[in-house]
């Protein structure tokens, strides 16, 4: 494996200070389930690695009035294990809940997942749902980016070299609200996704009108993807199969995915019309409060 | 009755498309010199000098024979030569 | 090469230090320098969980973990898991249950089992597939492996 | 059933080593810690197809914390000589090319140079300064495009060759025919009512043990070479040893350490004489082990397949005709098992007429091996596919037909030999009277599906010593590698023979210098084969112990008995074995005694799988719901030992059905060498497993044994497929029935 030196900085301000002095020779260690393996493979030759995972900012996780704080450093299994504080935010622990084995949960955090950017990962479809804010610090000062536009390509983000990402910020859900995120794997644990669909929805006092919807997905394209038009397409909309349809059906337009040895294109976009309609069914059934029955890798 | 001698089938060109031959011995060793007196060329399919040939296993009746040329064959024995086989 | 670092932990119990190279992992350190082999190399990249260890009481893949980030941590092993005077109910199961062949898996899996056991005293079996997803056998095709965990929750129920 | 009357046979012991393996103290391959130990790191070829045209080690060499550096040109030449390696034969001029290129390398991952130092990480640095200049060549993936005249050809000296001679002057990627015929084919088919024939595909797959290849070499001052390592075979480590590095095989010594699963793939060698030449140059002990992406590339998976299969059968559904057409992709260098497969893939039946042809054919992959029950899955899929068409067509059911057309003692199979005494019928009958069988499946979109499957097992030689303490117990030293439990099956045979219990054996697998010689662990052999060593040590220590006590008593040896672990003598006289284990020291030598076995060969077994499926057909995925395994094991020694062998082996035949594949780049390299991508089933992916232990004893077996390790993985790939086709409606032909294919399927209906 790769030479390199190793910092554990317990407060913020030396942490960033690695990383103004580094050049992008720096590189953020959180869980670094992903990190070390691309180490071992020469992805990344960092020369020093920065163990953020001593600093409080970044093991922030709370809920107060103006929603819900996730400290990017907190592991997968600490947020599902809080299920309290994040009991409004389903599309998150579904996500927290499929990242690798529970081993695996144990150590990866939402925030590396993010940075991690790889197309398929399961938390970023879940954020661009939740409306997420992802809160960027350097030796500068701060920054907000909302969470569809932290990812700009494979491996890539909107991190400069001095950056690193703090915490996700999600604002208070409305009343009615629901979300879900699901993937498509061939094995139904421990794999990675081949389509990854989060949903979120707002319905009426009725529960049968869209107030406001979300689609995000994911290994259908370079980034995690937000799906606008079949989000907006739900605005206002009765509950329907029609309406839901419609949406899946956008949803596939928006896709652009590639061949490669996980799926083809013509499988991957098929699969998202499918997930689509049933990720949206689970949000919307999780938004009227009903009872649900799910299976491992369903 | 006699040891019955099948021939593998791709040399059954050796033996005028016959399949099996009747031959007397009481090994597989004098069985194959037999076949070979009467087909020539035979002997030199199934042996590799006094052994058989490598990758190869011989069959008397039901069992794998695990003395080679000097397995004794009954009076009514088959006698098949296939390949020797392993397993995981 | 980076200075190495001398790491202050708790192994089984036991306070220990050892000096590591940055770029080692907890699983090279543990086997190579501290002679604790029964956490295995199955797959260097946290897909096997042959190397499970628990960290603060929670199972992690110890090849995914540097050796200096177990500073000040709890560590427990395989190694540690019987008391002295016989075997823990786990192990005790898997051995009545036949819930192992080869073994090379087997120390990963009691480790995942262990800490889901802490958890959750009285997992379904869906809780236990669940658990014990991040560890593969290709031996046993793991009926026998819940079955145990299944035996072993019960027993400690009973204590 | 005879087991009725056994008092250890048939019971559930705790395993010898069971202690040991729960606690992580049992020693395995990679756990080997010496002093002066080095560890070593080996450069593999990024091509698929090249030709090595220079290699530089002078920078790698030279590097701080290396000790040596070795290429091909390390291992003595080799001229074309076939080895016997008891299970098998190897062609050790490929052997030694496989375990380091010289000329060409055949395969990404192929093994160019090793580097012995310091540390791993230093070692692996090392690698990356060994200089490789290579002119890359064309890669052939594909068995079908391999055997194009225009294909690029891998080795030059392969010709192809059958019984009939070589049939082929110039080089060419097919190196081996197999014909095999019965009857008359032509006019089989006449016979028949319904004839159905279809093409099957199958990918590479591997054995995905969980430990990766390791090996440990010390080559002492004194020219004595001494190996630590997992094998299935410590003696056939040591004969591949000595061949490649052309020593006698008394200077070698193989200690053979636990071992992390093999199935087949751990009896070749391949770090073994590396790391023993990095020792020679170091002067130092030296380990090997291998990551998890070279176990995918460089070991030796089991090959992708072409079959052709046509069958016919009678109004009555009575089979009259069979036709296979095989073709196996042997990688790098010729030795699939495709002759097996041959021999297989008919061979549940009674077929009037047959023909065969098989083909062994170099691809651009890694040099394939065994994989348990090596090419009867393959052929097991193809066949018992068919079969399920000419039911359908037939309108006849599936257990129906099996018992109809079922092999019995007899039998003649395509390739001419007749059946033992076989339990394939009784296999079928057990699915037929199963809960599992006689249950409606309800639902949408479920199918059941059940399937037939062959394994010969052999036999093969075993060497154990046994040896009588004075407390009454016995300990048992063993050549045969325990991947699964033997120490426990072969501690209760000799418990068995001597009236004793299980725990009062204790078994050890020693090393090569410290027992007779062993074949492999494999071809499903140890409890059967060294089973009837253990029970001939067994007998000869009774005999022992009876002249003993006759001594002791004054007595003729006739009028002294052995007996349920008692000895008795006239006048009401007896010595429990204990008692008489603690006179043995003032009574005479000590009892040492010794068992080998070596001339019997087994019938052969057979299982009938049930399966219950869930397709989702809005994606492709498949879940098992609900599966049974009915199996002749002859008799179980250890039932619970048994069912695992029974589970485990359809757990991978499941995963071979639904996902497990290599994927391969245009250019020969392998895209998913990894546990994620490439996808063994994890415990979500699998409902308990019901088995059905069928006893029909083999009568060369002391105690009715036939092995069980191998048949349950060759038929859940067809038994999978048919509950797919009821399911959803599409035959799936090409394995693996993964989601994007099954749902490309699904669609296209």
């Amino acid at each position: 494996m790769h030479d390199f030196d190793y910092e554990a900085p317990v407060d913020l301000d030396t942490a960033l200070r690695f990383f103004a002095e580094r050049n992008g020779s720096a590189r953020v260690l959180a869980g670094g389930t992903d990190l070390i393996d691309q180490i071992r493979l020469g992805r990344y030759a960092p020369d020093l690695l920065v163990d953020i995972k001593k600093l409080p900012e970044l093991n922030v996780l709370e809920c107060q009035e103006g929603g819900l704080r996730l400290g990017a450093a907190v592991p997968c299994s600490e947020i599902y294990r809080n299920e309290t504080v994040v009991s409004g935010y389903e599309a998150l622990v579904d996500s927290c809940r499929i990242i690798g084995g529970i081993q695996v949960q144990n150590r990866a955090s939402v925030g590396g997942n993010l940075c991690n950017s790889g197309p398929a990962a399961d938390s970023p479809p879940s954020l661009i749902v939740l409306g997420a804010r992802c809160v960027i610090a350097s030796a500068q000062g701060q920054r907000e980016v909302p969470a569809e536009e932290f990812c700009t390509g494979p491996g890539e983000n909107v991190l400069q070299q001095d950056e690193v990402l703090i915490e996700i910020r999600f604002s208070s859900r409305p009343p009615r609200s629901g979300s879900h995120y699901r993937r498509f794997t061939p094995r139904n644990e421990m794999d990675i996704a081949v389509v990854g669909v989060g949903a979120s929805v707002t319905l009426d006092e009725t529960g049968e009108r869209f107030v406001d919807a979300r689609i995000a997905l994911g290994a259908v394209a370079p980034t995690p993807l937000f799906a606008r038009e079949a989000s907006e397409s739900l605005t206002g909309q009765p509950v329907n199969d029609e309406t839901i349809a419609r949406a899946a059906e956008l949803a596939q337009q928006a896709a652009r995915p590639i061949d490669d040895m996980r799926g083809t294109k013509e499988f991957r976009i098929h699969v998202t019309g499918v997930l689509t309609r049933r990720v949206l069914a689970a949000a919307i059934g999780r938004a009227r409060g009903e009872e649900e029955g799910t299976r491992i890798g369903h | 009755m006699v040891p019955l001698v099948y021939i593998p089938p791709l040399l059954k060109s050796l033996t005028n498309g016959q399949e099996i031959v009747e031959v007397s011995g009481k090994n597989v060793r004098e069985v194959i010199q037999a076949v070979e007196a009467i087909y020539p060329g035979f002997a030199a399919r199934i042996c590799d000098g006094d052994d058989l040939r490598s990758g190869l296993a011989v069959t008397v009746g039901t069992k794998l024979a695990t003395n080679g040329l000097r397995e004794v064959v009954d009076t009514d024995s088959e006698v098949h030569f296939l390949p020797a086989i392993s397993g995981g | 090469m980076a200075k190495k670092r001398i790491v202050t932990t708790t192994i089984n119990g036991k306070e220990t230090q050892f000096l590591c190279q940055p770029r080692q992992t907890l699983l090279e350190i543990l086997r190579d320098d501290l002679a604790l082999t029964g956490s295995k190399e199955g797959c260097s990249n946290g897909n096997c969980g042959a190397c499970t260890v628990l960290c603060n009481g929670k199972a992690v893949n110890s090849c995914l973990i540097l050796a200096v980030e177990a500073e000040g941590a709890e560590i427990e092993t395989i190694e540690g898991v019987a008391p002295v005077d016989g075997l823990d109910s786990l192990q005790d199961a898997f051995l009545q249950q036949a819930a192992l062949q080869c073994g090379i898996c087997t120390p990963g899996f009691i480790m995942s089992a262990k800490a889901l056991l802490q958890e959750q005293p009285d997992p379904s079996e869906e809780d236990i597939r669940f658990n014990l997803a991040g560890n593969l056998c290709r031996c046993t095709g793991y009926d026998k492996i819940v079955r145990a965990v299944q035996d072993a929750a019960a027993a400690r129920q009973q204590v | 059933m005879a087991s009725t009357s056994y008092k250890v046979i048939g019971t559930r012991p705790i395993r010898h080593d069971g202690t040991d393996k729960v606690t992580g103290r049992a020693q395995f391959g990679a756990d080997i810690q010496l002093s002066g130990m080095l560890f070593g790191a080996i450069l593999r070829s990024p091509h698929a197809h090249a030709r090595i045209k220079s290699i530089d080690i002078s920078q790698a060499e030279s590097y701080p914390g290396v000790h040596a550096v070795v290429t091909g040109t390390d291992l003595p030449e080799q001229q074309q000589k076939v080895a016997h390696l008891g299970e098998g034969d190897v062609n050790l001029y490929h052997l030694s090319q496989n375990v380091l290129a010289r000329q060409k390398v055949l395969y990404k991952g192929h093994a160019v140079a090793a580097v012995a130092a310091d540390d791993i990480h230093i070692a692996q640095e090392a690698t990356q300064l060994i200089n490789v200049e290579y002119e890359v060549l064309p890669p052939v993936l594909d068995v079908l495009e391999a055997m194009q005249d225009e294909a690029p050809v891998l080795n030059d000296d392969v010709r192809t060759d059958s019984m009939a001679g070589e049939e082929s002057k110039d080089p060419t990627n097919v190196a081996k025919h197999y014909f095999y015929e019965k009857g008359n084919i032509e006019k089989g088919f006449e016979a028949a009512h319904v004839v159905i024939e279809r093409e099957y595909r199958t990918s590479t797959v591997h054995q995905g043990y969980i430990e990766p290849h390791n090996a440990t070499a010390l080559w002492n001052q004194d020219g004595q070479i001494t190996i630590w390592t997992s094998t299935q075979g410590s003696f056939m480590v040591r004969q591949q040893m000595a061949d490649l590095l052309k020593l006698p095989e008394s200077r070698i010594k193989v200690v053979p350490m636990e071992i992390g699963g093999g199935f087949g793939g751990k009896i070749s060698v391949y770090l073994q004489p590396v790391a023993a030449l990095l020792s020679k140059k170091s002067g130092r002990p030296v380990k090997l082990v291998m990551d998890r992406a070279s176990v995918f590339e460089a070991t030796g998976p089991t090959p992708g397949s072409y079959i052709r299969v046509k069958m016919g059968a009678d109004r009555e559904g009575k089979l009259t005709a069979a036709e296979a057409y095989v073709a196996f992709e042997a990688g790098g260098f010729p030795g699939s098992p495709v002759v097996c497969a041959c021999m297989c893939i008919f061979a549940c039946y009674d077929v009037p007429h047959g023909r065969i042809n098989g083909y062994d054919v170099c691809v651009n992959k890694p040099r394939s091996n065994a994989y348990r029950a090596p090419g009867s899955t393959h052929a097991a899929f193809a066949a018992e596919s068919v079969v399920d068409e000419i039911c359908e067509r037939l309108e006849m059911d599936p257990v129906e037909f099996r018992l109809k057309n079922a092999a019995q003692e007899g039998t003649r199979r395509v390739d001419g030999v007749q059946f033992a005494r076989i339990g394939m019928k009784e296999t079928v009958e057990a699915i037929r009277d199963s809960e599992h069988w006689k249950s409606s499946l309800e639902g949408k979109y479920r199918g059941r599906g059940i399937a037939s499957g062959f394994w010969f097992n052999v036999g093969l030689k075993s060497s154990v010593t046994a040896m009588l303490a004075a407390d009454g117990t016995v300990s048992l030293l063993e050549g045969s590698t325990d991947i699964g439990g033997t120490r426990a099956s072969l501690s209760m045979q000799l418990a068995e023979t001597l009236g004793i219990a299980a725990e009062d054996i204790k078994p050890a697998v020693v090393d090569t210098d410290s027992v007779g010689y062993n074949d492999v662990t494999g071809g499903s052999r140890v409890t059967f084969s060294t089973g009837i060593a253990v029970h001939n040590a067994g007998l000869e220590m009774r005999r022992q112990l009876i002249e003993r006590v006759a001594n002791i008593w004054e007595v003729k040896v006739e009028d002294v008995q052995y007996e349920d672990g008692k000895v008795r003598g006239p006048g009401g006289k007896e010595f429990t074995f204990r008692e008489l284990a603690a006179k043995i020291h003032a009574t005479g030598e000590p009892i040492t005694v010794k068992g080998t076995s070596g001339s019997e060969n087994q019938a052969g077994a057979f299982g009938t799988h049930c399966v219950d499926v869930e397709v989702d057909p809005e994606t492709g995925k498949v879940d098992v719901l609900r599966y049974t395994i009915a199996q002749d094991c002859g008799t179980a020694i250890h039932p619970a030992y048994v069912e695992g062998q029974m589970q485990g082996g359809a757990a991978q035949g499941i995963g071979w059905a639904l996902n497990e594949e290599y994927v391969y780049d245009e250019h020969g390299a392998m895209r998913n060498a990894t546990f994620l991508d490439y996808r063994i089933p994890t415990c979500c992916d699998l409902p308990m497993m019901d088995t059905i232990i069928v006893e029909v004893p083999d009568p060369q077996h002391p105690f009715g044994v036939r092995g069980v390790g191998e048949v349950p993985i060759a038929p859940p790939p067809a038994a999978l497929v048919a509950a797919i086709y009821q399911a959803v409606g599409v035959r799936m032909r090409e394995l693996p029935a993964s989601p994007p294919r099954l749902l490309h399927q699904i669609l296209q209906r």
